[in-house]
């Protein structure tokens, strides 16, 4: 969340619990200078304590209801999973590694069965043993009511996981399509070709649980540790956690995790500025402290920028994410793709990206896709509209629609803080859209109410904004939800704004999905969306650049553009 | 140079308030241990003089000419130490209402005692000892305990005793008194009359009382000043000034008091037309009215099972004091109450709430009415809730204002431009505009001054024989009940004690309690007051 | 004797009279939040739950139920208390339970009891500092008014009640904490684990607050001390030579206590309930901060917990304000 | 005499008969009043004139100027005091390049107005409550008092919060905004309204009024609401700038006017984060507010102390006052 104020941000808390900003939260990572100026210099050391300042506790810390890119953060310290992400800077930490496993997964030929196999010696924080069954229970977990809110992929993919109630209602039967044939191989059975499953098994419901220390809702109050890190307190629902060395773990079977500091103290529900004036002052304990969460806001970095020691200390981080216009064609007059394309046209992306924080925060985008090799990103600009808006191609094209004299229609924002859907963007893309004879009137909604509307197929309104990050560094979890349509969800949530239902592109994802060989499939996700584009359902604004800061004493910080997030398990305070 | 036989003296004192000569060229003196009266109407200055002697015009931006010295001390040129050291040392001050003059929320005891400490170089228990004994002294029963309590537990009468206590603990040469009697019921004030009577003897204290009530000054004082717009009208002992009186005003003022001893005086016409109260029908009746204020632990009953009745034409007087339940009587008789049980009946029949030929007068001749309507509009109201209309409206009320003494041109003044005594029969006025059958009048003079009562008074008398009205007329001052009244009822505790025709009642009254009650009536005899003072003893011993 | 009668009827009217106030705000918070938008099973289950397991998310939650059954069902937990299960076991919660979190699973009660230490520093804290500024402020306005001392204190109060609580907050903390470095920025430390932290870290907060509140002190203590001093008694005391000093100080201002405690218990209840704005300004995990959040994210049990809990506050502070008010003032009935 | 203690005691509740020209009289006196009058005077013209102002200006509120804001740091605005120049006056807003100073104009009428109109529901709601609750039946005494309680007890910001996302969005913000305080906050007013009525109907000429035959609701009308008036505007002007920072802190919560319409709430609630890097822009809107309130506060104790004769009084009782009678 990257809003200058964490106070506002606090109003649109309702956004905590969603995808789109966990995976923001989760979002940080420095060019490779910016690394330099981090702390890759100064060598890193064993010991010491590292504060983390965060605005949003942690309040689900069960590993199956945390929907968290890549295994999280903060989680990731305590809760290791079958595969992870590559815990390097940039581009190189885009790819998955194996973690638990021996190996990213070994799939049959139609990448429709997945078979793991563990690593030796792995224990818990209690010393027993880490078996393939825990890792099934882990899974099973995720499809209790009770502990709802995982990614939906394990629900789809599984085979039977449509209908699977977990395991507190299958009186013991388990779910079949998850087999462990011996304590350290477990085989997951797919009900259609998914490429990508490695990814997906980065995900915190692949982490072992083991059946006899399951207390249902109440296992996140202390979560048995498979990671360097064993929960020692939780204070109010995970205002305040205190991690320490779990003795168990050893560094032979995890290359990962470089665990340098013996203490890991995470206090949340501080205001974002107030985070960022302690990181900035770095007094006593801040020093030695670092934010999963919080961004430098525009103002704050307007000051930073002015300061030679403090821009030093600032990590930059590019994350998966595209903020865009969504178009609802079953809706007059954006039916009529001229419409869509002049307002595509009359977008002043300088001044949207003004409004969501500079070029620093910011960079305007033209493709859907995320400017990262890992997304296949491929450069296109159908419908150029400069830097500052193509009013007269706008006006040209609205006369070929049939509106000579001007057009008014309904922008519909949320009045969240968020600066992405917030009344900011909003007002921006008005006063632009009014150079090209659009009057645009806006519609702002209460946050929940965005949501339930925007997310309604039979409320969905035909011009709003709308954002999207990805779940793990490719174009499948981008593009599939918004554009398979076969994935319209006519009676719940739905983000398929266009609601496009093409069989070319439906049979493409599936072709991709068949796809084992990743960068392969990246250049196919990459040619995808240059197609979609064409359509103009949705006119991309821009990616958001994350800028965060942190102690003074801080070393290695490494961000990775998978999650983005400075990682805490690479971070040295000594 | 004050000799020592001097203990006051004020020459040429002029005291004014911006434009207003509250008192002008002002001159008397004050022997060691005598007692002067300030008599006077309201408006006379009387109260200007009394705090002028303490100079507690400082600060107030009050312009103080000429010179007030007490006991030798110059109160003009005096500097703050003096003045502190006489004001409570020298001369201690009594005021009008024993309540709103102690502070509510300290005990009796430590007020009296803070003052004592600001005189003396005491300790706080000396100083406690010392106000339990002034307080035993003005006869608190119980000093020890009651100097702990706060002023709201005691009674109006013990307040003002201890007010009195509060001036004698620093054993002042002078008592100044300001209308120290006037918000006490007339027993009470008796009481405190004699209690100042009897400490002057003992301490020989100076006295200076102010007062607009004569009788009161001639139970009390050797001299009166009868001020009149601040100047002085005559100036001489007691029995020379009300005995055979100089001046016209003085004799006018006199003549308007009161007389509780003498009977009402009935015009010939009356007997002529020989109608008998007793045997005019009964125009309006409470039968065993109750009236119950409060619920549960702190109910009581303010009336309590009376039984009135008035016929028309005739005169009812009630009397009663504070809190006897004469005016919550009075507000169920008009319908503005209802009673708890019992009825009240008019024409014999059975009613509830208010009825226009059922009128009231009030006492506060400011509160009753509305200071933002005219007063033309005021009395035009009843007219208009009858659906009246211009210029209809208008004459009648032209013509009521006449009626009750005013001029026309009134009808579009405001209240305040109005005296009280004005206001009053405005009120009245308003009360004729319903034309009532019966008019029920509560405390209508008591808040007048007497020459305007006896006015009052007057008009309300005509007006009852004029318009042949039945009169309730319910006030705590016999006297003026006296000038009116046909029969009366003594009420005491909610109930009526004593109920019959006037003059029986007032020549030979059968319960001791209106004994009492007439017994403690001042009167202008100085002589006559010694004697009762005597007679009152005995009743207050009897009565225990 | 009598006077424990009052009290015993005051305080049997007070508690009936409280209930009846407390049921009705929860009916109501019910009824305003059934109404707000937002899909409280999505919002929970999360944004890319199928609509079976939104399904089930809402039965579990009983969101599919009438509103009055809800209610009648809160109603129960408060009487009854409930038993709920974790998925592995089943767990009580003892009455008066108020539920148990949409979001966290946690018991309503529980979390009240986690938040309510940090807004009861916070505001007890803040109360003493606006009681020294206020009360002081307003003694030298009615006693010594347009000197220099009066001026400066008035126009700091009358400064502090003119500006949001927000940009107050934010400027002593830039100051006081980034510019100067005095003290650390506000974290909350509990009393029980650090009393210097804790004081030492709510300091700003208290600071803040008593900066906004001061003036309405310092306006009723000054107000109430010159209707005093024009009373009666005053001149009485004046009469008998009594000093200004003694008069203003033991005087004048005993008669300003009255109204003083019926505002300061009707603030402090109301700052129980939460100072949302304070709170989460400067981060502290408070029972307003809580409330806001349960706002947005719909979470029913959390808002009415803590709604009710406001109201009780609220409610109880005028009855300890009337309560006091009688003790200060005896010439008043309790009633 | 006792009339003395009458009068004192009555007119304690009535205001000074003819009101308006012992007001104006009472107010004349009080040179902090005045200054603060003419100071609200002067807002409001603001607020009124706003079109015009940004009009001469060659502003509006809502033009983007992308070009007088520093993209790469944050939006900071170009040039000296936050981009102060001939056709900024007051400079631009960080991040959008909006000209502060129609924005502040526009936001005066916002804040302000809905002050007004939130202190006006107060009022009405009050006095209709205050007034039924102090002159009816013990039965409906105790009902309305018993509401009363509910509504004070109910946490403002919270309930707002609620109703503002209740209501759909098509109702325009500010009247919405304005009813949601006014319907929170009326009900200290409806308790001092009954107080008063409690004390007014215990007063002889109202009983009079009924014992000429009028309606209840005639009395209220003619008897009760004028002597009402006095403490109900007293406590109104005293409400109005407690309705401007509740409007401030609805924005800051989130819950204020929508964008693109400006109020100083919430150009204070986007400012509060660049303390530092634009100064003004915090500073304009909360010096703005701190003098709107500031001034109303301080006329509102002028019109309470020229209303009410006791307070008026005071102003006169001396206590520090021994030197000049000296004189």
């Amino acid at each position: 969340m990257r809003h200058p104020s964490r106070r506002t941000r606090r109003v649109t808390a309702a956004l905590t619990v969603s995808l789109i900003v966990t995976a923001g939260a989760a979002a940080c990572g420095p060019d490779d200078n910016d690394a330099k100026a981090g702390g890759t210099d100064a060598k890193p050391h064993k010991g010491g304590t590292l504060t983390v300042l965060n605005s949003a506790p942690q309040q689900d810390f069960d590993p199956a209801r945390l929907y968290t890119s890549g295994g999280g953060n903060v989680p990731s310290l305590v809760f290791r999973t079958l595969t992870t992400r590559n815990r390097e800077d940039g581009a190189k930490g885009a790819q998955v590694v194996p973690d638990l496993a021996t190996d990213t997964g070994r799939p049959n030929k139609d990448a429709t069965v997945w078979t793991y196999t563990l690593k030796e010696g792995l224990t818990y924080e209690d010393g027993t043993k880490i078996t393939s069954a825990d890792v099934k229970y882990g899974v099973e977990r995720s499809f209790a009511a009770e502990l709802s809110g995982g990614a939906p992929y394990l629900r789809d993919w599984l085979v039977g996981g449509a209908d699977y109630q977990g395991p507190y209602k299958d009186k013991g039967k388990g779910l079949d399509s998850i087999e462990t044939p011996d304590e350290r191989t477990i085989v997951f059975h797919l009900n259609k070709p998914e490429g990508e499953f490695p990814y997906l098994a980065t995900q915190t419901q692949f982490t072992p649980v083991p059946k006899s220390a399951d207390k249902g809702t109440k296992y996140e109050e202390h979560p048995v540790s498979s990671g360097p890190y064993k929960v020692v307190e939780n204070q109010n629902d995970g205002e305040r956690l205190i991690l320490e060395r779990n003795e168990h773990w050893s560094a032979r079977t995890d290359e990962e995790r470089k665990a340098y500091p013996d203490r890991v103290d995470v206090r949340s529900g501080l205001d974002s500025s107030v985070i960022n004036q302690r990181l900035s002052a770095s007094q006593g304990a801040d020093a030695d402290a670092v934010t999963t969460d919080t961004n430098l806001g525009p103002a704050e970095l307007a000051e930073v920028t002015g300061d030679k020691e403090l821009a030093s200390r600032v990590g930059t981080g590019h994350f998966g994410y595209t903020d865009y216009i969504a178009f609802n064609p079953k809706v007059k007059p954006f039916d009529n793709p001229k419409v869509r394309q002049a307002i595509a046209y009359a977008v002043d992306r300088t001044s949207v990206v003004n409004a969501a924080g500079g070029s620093s925060l910011a960079e305007p985008a033209t493709t859907y896709l995320p400017n990262q090799k890992s997304f296949g990103h491929t450069a296109y600009d159908h419908f150029p509209a400069g830097k500052s808006g193509n009013a007269s191609k706008a006006e040209e094209l609205l006369k070929q629609a049939g509106y000579a004299n001007g057009l008014t229609v309904t922008l519909t924002h949320s009045n969240a803080k968020d600066f992405e859907t917030s009344p900011e963007i909003a007002t921006a893309i008005q006063d632009a859209l009014k150079k090209a004879g659009i009057t645009v009137k806006l519609e702002g909604l209460e946050d929940n109410d965005y949501k339930d509307t925007i997310q309604d197929v039979k409320t969905e309104p035909g011009f709003f904004l709308a954002h999207w990050g990805a779940d793990w560094p490719s174009g499948g979890p981008f593009l599939a939800p918004i554009f398979d349509g076969r994935q319209i969800v006519k009676d719940g949530a739905n983000f398929n704004t266009g609601q496009l239902n093409d069989k070319s592109v439906n049979d493409e994802i599936d072709a991709i999905n068949k796809l084992t060989d990743l960068d392969e499939a990246a250049q196919r996700w990459g040619a995808l969306d240059k197609k979609i584009g064409e359509q103009a359902l949705t006119v991309p604004l821009f990616h958001p650049v994350y800028k965060r800061l942190y102690g003074k004493d801080v070393k290695n910080v490494v961000i990775s553009d998978w999650t983005g997030v400075l990682d805490v398990s690479q971070v040295a305070v000594k | 140079m004050s000799t020592d036989g001097t203990l006051v003296e004020v020459t040429d004192l002029s005291v004014g308030y911006g434009s207003v000569r509250a008192v002008d060229a002002l001159s008397f003196r004050l022997e060691r241990g005598a007692a002067l009266g300030l008599v006077g109407e309201s408006g006379s200055g009387k109260s200007t003089v009394a705090s002028a002697l303490l100079g507690l015009h400082r600060g107030t931006g009050a312009v103080v000419q000429g010179t007030v010295r007490v006991a030798g001390v110059d109160v003009g040129a005096a500097s703050e130490a003096e003045l502190r050291r006489l004001r409570g040392g020298t001369a201690a001050m009594v005021f009008q209402d024993p309540l709103s003059s102690l502070d509510p929320y300290y005990a009796v005891g430590d007020q009296i005692a803070e003052v004592y400490r600001v005189h003396h170089k005491a300790s706080r228990r000396a100083a406690r000892a010392r106000a339990v004994q002034v307080l035993d002294r003005v006869g608190i029963p119980d000093a020890v305990r009651r100097a702990r309590a706060r002023p709201h537990e005691f009674s109006g009468g013990m307040r003002q005793r201890a007010l009195i206590a509060m001036a004698l603990a620093c054993e002042p040469e002078l008592l100044v008194a300001d209308e120290p009697t006037t918000a006490l019921d007339v027993t009470v004030q008796a009481q405190i009359l004699d209690l100042l009577h009897t400490l002057r003897e003992e301490t020989g204290m100076g006295l200076l009382l102010v007062t607009h009530d004569v009788g009161v000054a001639a139970e009390s004082v050797d001299d009166v000043l009868v001020m009149r717009n601040g100047v002085e009208v005559e100036h001489g002992p007691v029995a020379t000034v009300l005995g055979s009186p100089a001046r016209t005003y003085t004799r006018r003022l006199l003549k308007s008091v009161p007389r509780v001893d003498v009977p009402r005086a009935r015009r010939p016409a009356e007997a002529e037309q020989g109608q008998e109260p007793t045997s005019a029908e009964v125009v309006l009746e409470a039968v065993g009215v109750r009236r119950v204020f409060g619920r549960g632990a702190r109910a009581f009953a303010a009336v309590d099972d009376v039984s009135l009745q008035v016929r028309r034409g005739e005169a009812l007087g009630i009397v009663g004091e504070s809190g006897s339940g004469k005016t919550t009587l009075g507000r169920m008789l008009v319908g503005l109450l209802d009673p708890s049980a019992g009825q009240v009946r008019r024409e014999g029949v059975a009613v509830r709430g208010v009825r226009p030929d059922v009128q009231m007068v009030f006492q506060d001749p400011v509160s009753s009415l509305n200071p933002r309507r005219s007063v033309g509009e005021s009395v035009a109201d009843p007219l208009r809730a009858r659906g009246e209309r211009d210029p209809a409206v208008r004459e009648r009320v032209l013509a009521l204002l006449e009626r009750v003494g005013l001029e026309p041109a009134h009808y579009d003044r405001y209240p305040h431009e109005f005296s009280g005594g004005q206001r009053q029969r405005i009120g009245i006025a308003r009360a004729l505009a319903a034309d009532p059958r019966v008019l029920v009048c509560d405390e209508p003079v008591s808040a007048l001054d007497v020459t305007t009562q006896a006015q009052v008074v007057e008009l309300l008398d005509e007006l009852r024989r004029e318009l042949g009205l039945a009169l309730v007329f319910i006030a705590h001052d016999l006297a003026v009940v006296r000038q009116v009244s046909d029969r009366l009822a003594v009420m005491r505790r909610g109930r009526v004690v004593e109920h019959g025709p006037a003059d029986e009642v007032y020549e030979s009254p059968r319960e001791a309690y209106t004994r009492q009650l007439l017994a403690a009536v001042p009167v202008l005899d100085p002589g006559l007051a010694a004697l009762r003072r005597a007679e009152r003893r005995e009743l207050t011993v009897t009565q225990m | 004797m009598k006077a424990l009668h009052g009290f015993a009827g005051f305080a049997l009217r007070r508690t009936l009279g409280a209930v009846v106030t407390l049921l009705a705000i929860s009916v109501i918070v019910y009824v305003v939040f059934y109404a707000a938008p937002g899909d409280v099973a999505q919002i929970t289950c999360g944004p890319r739950c199928s609509p079976a397991q939104v399904h089930q998310v809402a039965e579990q939650l009983r969101l599919d139920d009438p509103l009055y059954v809800r209610y009648l069902h809160f109603l129960q937990g408060v009487v009854a208390g409930h038993d709920y299960s974790t998925g592995t076991s089943v767990e009580h919660c003892s009455a008066p339970c108020l539920g148990l979190s949409y979001q966290s699973d946690q018991q309503v009660t529980q979390l009240i009891l986690a938040k309510l230490p940090v807004t009861g520093s916070l505001a007890l804290g803040a109360m003493v500092l606006w009681l020294l500024l206020g009360v002081g402020t307003g003694v030298l306005a009615a006693w010594r008014r347009g000197r220099l001392d009066e001026r400066i204190l008035t126009g700091i109060t009358l400064a502090g009640w003119a500006t949001p609580v927000f940009v107050i907050g934010l400027l002593l903390m830039v100051l006081i904490c980034g510019q100067l470095q005095l003290l650390p920025f506000p974290q909350y430390v509990p009393f029980t684990e650090d009393p210097e932290q804790w004081a030492w870290n709510l300091l700003l907060p208290w600071l803040s607050l008593a900066l906004i509140e001061a003036a309405k002190y310092a306006r009723l203590t000054r107000s109430a001390m010159l209707e005093t001093l024009a009373e009666d008694h005053v001149r009485t005391f004046r009469a008998y030579g009594v000093g200004e000093r003694a008069i203003v100080g033991r005087h004048a201002l005993r008669g300003a206590v009255g109204p003083l405690i019926a505002l300061n218990a009707n603030d402090l209840g109301s700052l129980f309930g939460g100072a949302v704005l304070t709170e989460s300004l400067f981060g502290l995990p408070g029972i307003g901060r809580e409330l806001v959040h349960a706002v947005n994210v719909v979470d029913l049990p959390v808002v009415v917990g803590l709604v009710v809990l406001t109201g009780f506050f609220v409610v109880l502070a005028n009855a300890v304000a009337d309560l006091l008010y009688a003790v200060a003032d005896r010439r008043t009935v309790l009633s | 005499m006792a009339s003395e203690g009458a009068r004192a005691s009555t007119e304690t509740v009535l205001a000074p008969a003819s009101g308006v020209r012992q007001f104006w009289r009472r107010l004349r006196v009080q040179r902090a009043a005045l200054v603060a009058a003419s100071v609200v005077a002067l807002l409001v013209l603001l607020a009124l004139a706003a079109p015009l102002l940004s009009a001469v200006e060659g502003q509006d509120p809502t033009t983007y100027h992308p070009d007088l804001v520093d993209s790469a740091r944050g939006g900071v605005p170009v040039g000296t005091f936050g981009g102060l120049s001939a056709d900024h006056w007051l400079g631009v807003e960080p991040q959008t390049g909006r000209d502060l100073f129609a924005r502040l104009v526009y936001g005066a009428r916002v804040s302000l107005g809905v002050a007004l109109a939130a202190t006006v529901v107060e009022v009405t709601v009050g006095l209709v409550m205050g007034i039924a609750a102090g002159y009816g039946n013990r039965w409906v005494d105790q009902a309305l008092s018993r509401f009363t309680d509910v509504v004070v007890a109910l946490p403002l910001m919270v309930m707002s919060l609620a109703l503002l996302a209740i209501v759909p969005s098509g109702f325009p913000r500010p009247v919405l905004v304005a009813v949601v305080i006014g319907l929170i906050g009326w009900g200290s007013i409806a308790k001092i309204v009954r107080a008063q009525t409690l004390t007014l109907k215990q007063l002889d000429h109202v009983a009079a009024a009924r014992l000429s035959g009028w309606s209840s609701w005639r009395i209220a009308r003619r008897e009760l609401l004028p002597a009402l008036a006095a403490p109900v505007i007293t406590y109104a002007a005293l409400l109005f700038p407690v309705n401007i920072s509740a409007e401030a802190a609805l924005s800051f919560l989130g819950a204020g006017v929508k964008p693109p319409t400006p109020s100083w709430g919430q150009m204070l609630t986007s400012a509060n984060v660049w303390y530092q890097a634009a100064p003004q822009y915090l500073l304009l809107p909360a010096g703005l507010l701190f003098v709107t309130v500031l001034a109303l506060t301080v006329l509102g104790d002028g019109v309470r102390r020229a209303l009410d004769p006791r307070a008026a009084s005071r102003l006169s009782v001396g206590t520090g006052r021994k030197k000049e009678a000296r004189a």
